[in-house]
C-alpha cells in the first residue's frame, strides 16, 4: 500500500471537468475545419466525426478534435444539406459553431451547435465557377460563353420534328424515372415512344465517370435516338455535385444528340444543365416538354391541313366566281357589240338618207345661185353697153364742138395775120415805097445823088430827084 | 350630146359661162347664145337633180319600210 | 358576190359610202347608185346581225340555264 | 357689109372715130362723113343690143316660168 | 380535243375570247362562233371544277372521319 | 378749080403763104397778090367749116333724137 | 421513297402544297391530286406519331399499296 494520497478517477475527471468548465463555460466558437471519420446514426440522428486542421502545404494534420452533433446541431446539419446540396460527410470544409465539453466517460468533446450554409455555398459556388472557367478554357471547340449563356455543341443541335426514340440515363427504377415514364406513357395524345434505359448510379461526385460511360454507351449503340434524357433518381437533395463536375459538363456539351435534363433541383442550375440542349427542373417536366414538342408538330400539321382544306375550298369558289364573271362578261359584251353594231347601222342609215338629201339640196342651192348669177348679169351687161353708146354719142358731139372751135380759131388767126400783112395797110400807117425805075429799092446803094426816084404813098405816087445821100450808122437805123 | 352629158360636166360648163358673163369677157354677139346654153344646162341639171332626188327618196323609203332599219 | 360578202367588208364599204355622202364628195351622177348600194349593204348587215343575234341569244340562253353559271 | 358686121367690130370702129375726132386727126373734109358713119354704127349697136336684150329676156322669162327654177 | 383539254388551257382560251369580245376586236362574222366556243369552254371548266370539288370533298371527308385529325 | 379745092389743100396753102410773108422774102407786089389769095382761101375754109358744122350738127341731132340713145 | 419519308420531309411537302394552294399557283387540273397527297402525308404523320416501331412499318406498307401515294 502506498502512503500517498489517492483520489478517485471520478474526482480527477471531475477536476478536469471543473477546470475546463471554468475556462470555456458556456462559451461558443466559430471554427473553420475539415470533417473526417464521419459516422451518422440515422435512428438517433447523431453525427460523430473529427474536426481536423491540415497544413496548407503538406496536408499534414496539425490539429484534431472529436466532435458530435445531435439535437439542434443535427437539425442544422439536415438544413445545411438541403440548402447547399452538399452532404455532410468526410473531407468537406465547413464553418461550424461549437462548444467545448468534457464528459467524464467520453472525455473531451466538441459539440456542433450550428453550421454556416453560406460559407459552404460560397465554397461550392467558387468550385463551380472554377469548373466553368476550366470548361471554357479546355473545351473551346464546343463551349463558348455568349452573355450569361453557355453555347455548346449540344444546345446548338436542333431537335427533330418529332421526338419519339429516347435514350434515358437514370438510376434504375428511381422515383424520377418512374414519374418520367408514367408521364410519357399516359400522354393524352396517345403518342407512342420508344424508350431505351441506360441505368447508372446517379449519386456522388465520383459517379460522374459512370454517367459519362453511359453517354458513350448511348453513342455506341448505333440507334438513331431523337434525344437523350438525363434524369436524377430523386431522393436525397445532396446528389447534385455530380452534375457540377468538369467531366460530365464536358461530355454533355460535346454530345452529338440533343440532351434533355430533368435533374430535379431547387437551386441554381447545374453545369450539366448549362451544357445540355433543354434543361428542365424535373423528370416530369422533361416528359411534358417532349410531349409538347410532338404536339406542336402535330398542331403544325393540323394547321397545314386546315389551311389546305380552307384554301382548296376558297380556290373552288374563286374559280367558280371567275368563270361566272367570264360568262357574264362574254354575254354582256356580246350583247353590247350587237347593240353597238345595230346603232352604227342605224347611224349609217341616217347619214346616207339625210346626207344624200342634203347633197341634193346643196347642189340645188348652188345651181340656183349660179343660174341667178347667169340670168342677172346679161341685163347689166346690156345696160352697160347702152350706156357706153350714149357716152360715145355725147363724146362725139363734144369732141366735134371743140374741133370746130379750133378750126375756126386757126382760120381767124390767119385772117388777122394777112390783114396785118396787106401792103395797103402798111402804107396807111405812114410808110412809103421807093421805086428806082420799075424796081422797088430797099437799099440806097444803087441810088446816086441826082437820080430820079418814085415815092409811093397810100393815096398817090410822087416823082422826085435825089439831092443828097447820107449813109446811116447801123445803130441809128434801129427803130 | 345631152345623152352623154353628166351633171358634173354641165355644172362645170355653167360655172364657166357664169364666170365669163361676170367678167364681161363674153361678147354681146354671143351673149344671147351663152345665156341660151346656160338655160339648157340649168334645166338639164335641175332635171337630173329632180330625177336623182326621186330615185334616192324611193330607195330611202324602201329602206325605212324595212322593219330592221 | 353577196354570197362571199362578209359583215366586215360590207361594213367597211358602208363606212366609205357614208363618209363620201357626209363630206359631199359624191357626185350627183352616182349619188343614187351609191345610196342604192348603201341600202343593199345596210340590209345585208342587218340580216347578218339579226342572224348572229338569234344564234348568240340561243347560246346565251343555254349558258344561263346551266346552274353553274 | 352690115350683115357681117358684129357688135364688137362696130364698137371698135366707133371708138376709133371718136378718138380721131378727139385727137383732131380727122380732116374737115371727111368729118361729116365720119360722124355719119358713127351714127350708123351707134344705131347698129343699139339695135343689136335691143335684139340681144329681147332674146335674153325671153330666155329668162322661159326659165323663170319653169317651176323648178 | 376535249379529252386532252385541261382546265388551264380551257380557262386561258376563255380569257382570250372574253378579252377579244371586250375589246371588240372580234368581228360580227365570227362572233357567234366565238360565243359558242366560250359556252363550250365554260361548261367544260364548270364540269371539271365540280368533278374536282367532289373529289376533294371526298378526300376531306375521309380525313375528317379519322380520329387523329 | 374751087370745086376740087379741099379744106386741107386750102389750109395748107394758107399756111405756106403765111410762112412766106413772115420770112419777108416776098415783094410788095407779090405780097398784095398773096394776101389777096389768102383772103380767098380763108373765105373758102370758113364756108367749108360752116357747111360741115351744119351737116354734122344735123347728124348729131338725129342721133340724139333716136329713142335708143 | 416512302421508306425514307420523314416527319420533316412530310411537313415540308405539306407546306409546299399549302403554299401553292394559297398562292393559287396550283392548277385545278392537279388540285385533287395535291389534296390527296396532302391527306396521305397528314395521315402518315398522325399515324406515325402514335405507332410503335412495328406499326410504323405497317403504315408505310399500307401507303405503298395505295396507288395515289
Amino acid at each position: 500500500m502506498t502512503a500517498f494520497e489517492t483520489i478517485k478517477l471520478s474526482a480527477l475527471t471531475g477536476k478536469i471537468q471543473q477546470a475546463l468548465s471554468n475556462v470555456f463555460g458556456e462559451e461558443t466558437f466559430w471554427v473553420v475545419a475539415d470533417v473526417t471519420n464521419h459516422a451518422f446514426y440515422a435512428q438517433k440522428g447523431y453525427h460523430y466525426f473529427d474536426l481536423v486542421e491540415k497544413d496548407t502545404n503538406s496536408s499534414a494534420i496539425v490539429a484534431k478534435v472529436a466532435a458530435v452533433a445531435w439535437g439542434n446541431g443535427s437539425i442544422r446539419i439536415r438544413e445545411f444539406e438541403y440548402v447547399t446540396g452538399q452532404q455532410f460527410k468526410n473531407d468537406i470544409h465547413v464553418l461550424v459553431k461549437v462548444s467545448v465539453n468534457y464528459h467524464q466517460v467520453h472525455g473531451l468533446q466538441i459539440t456542433l451547435l450550428d453550421i454556416d450554409t453560406s460559407f459552404t455555398i460560397g465554397m461550392l459556388e467558387q468550385q463551380k465557377q472554377q469548373t466553368l472557367l476550366r470548361l471554357l478554357a479546355e473545351c473551346s471547340d464546343y463551349i463558348r460563353k455568349v452573355g450569361d449563356r453557355y453555347v455548346t455543341r449540344n444546345n446548338q443541335l436542333s431537335l427533330p420534328a418529332v421526338i419519339q426514340k429516347l435514350a434515358v440515363i437514370t438510376s434504375g427504377n428511381s422515383a424520377g424515372f418512374q414519374d418520367f415514364r408514367h408521364t410519357l406513357e399516359h400522354n393524352r395524345f396517345a403518342y407512342a415512344f420508344q424508350v431505351d434505359t441506360y441505368f447508372t448510379v446517379v449519386q456522388g461526385e465520383s459517379k460522374a465517370e459512370l454517367v459519362q460511360q453511359r453517354l458513350i454507351d448511348v453513342y455506341n449503340s448505333g440507334v438513331a435516338y431523337d434525344a437523350v434524357v438525363i434524369i436524377r433518381g430523386g431522393g436525397a437533395q445532396t446528389d447534385f455535385l455530380l452534375f457540377d463536375t468538369f467531366l460530365l459538363g464536358r461530355a454533355v456539351a460535346k454530345f452529338p444528340i440533343p440532351i434533355i435534363t430533368g435533374i430535379g433541383h431547387q437551386k441554381n442550375e447545374t453545369i450539366t444543365d448549362m451544357m445540355a440542349h433543354s434543361p428542365v427542373k424535373t423528370p416530369t417536366k422533361a416528359a411534358e416538354l417532349i410531349i409538347a414538342h410532338n404536339k406542336a408538330f402535330e398542331d403544325g400539321v393540323s394547321a397545314l391541313q386546315h389551311t389546305i382544306l380552307i384554301r382548296a375550298q376558297q380556290l373552288f369558289s374563286s374559280h367558280y366566281q371567275a368563270l361566272s364573271q367570264l360568262n357574264a362578261a362574254v354575254i354582256n359584251q356580246t350583247r353590247t357589240i350587237l347593240q353597238g353594231q345595230r346603232e352604227m347601222l342605224h347611224d349609217y342609215h341616217n347619214v346616207v338618207s339625210h346626207g344624200s338629201r342634203s347633197v341634193l339640196q346643196h347642189h340645188q342651192r348652188e345651181l340656183l345661185t349660179l343660174s341667178g348669177a347667169i340670168l342677172a348679169r346679161p341685163r347689166a351687161v346690156i345696160a352697160g353697153k347702152q350706156n357706153d353708146l350714149v357716152n360715145m354719142t355725147a363724146n362725139i358731139r363734144s369732141f366735134n364742138r371743140l374741133y370746130m372751135q379750133n378750126r375756126r380759131g386757126q382760120l381767124a388767126h390767119y385772117d388777122t395775120l394777112f390783114k396785118l400783112m396787106s401792103p395797103v395797110n402798111i402804107l396807111k400807117r405812114g410808110f412809103a415805097i421807093v421805086y428806082a425805075g420799075d424796081k422797088i429799092i430797099n437799099s440806097a446803094l444803087p441810088v446816086a445823088a441826082g437820080s430820079p426816084i418814085t415815092v409811093r404813098l397810100h393815096d398817090a405816087s410822087l416823082e422826085a430827084t435825089v439831092t443828097a445821100k447820107t449813109p446811116h450808122d447801123e445803130s441809128g437805123t434801129d427803130i | 350630146m345631152n345623152q352623154e352629158l353628166t351633171y358634173e360636166a354641165a355644172y362645170t360648163e355653167l360655172q364657166q359661162i357664169a364666170e365669163e358673163i361676170e367678167n364681161e369677157t363674153v361678147s354681146v354677139d354671143v351673149l344671147a347664145e351663152k345665156v341660151k346654153r346656160a338655160s339648157v344646162l340649168i334645166e338639164f341639171c335641175q332635171q337630173k337633180l329632180r330625177a336623182t332626188e326621186v330615185e334616192v327618196n324611193n330607195i330611202i323609203k324602201q329602206m325605212e319600210n324595212k322593219p330592221g332599219a
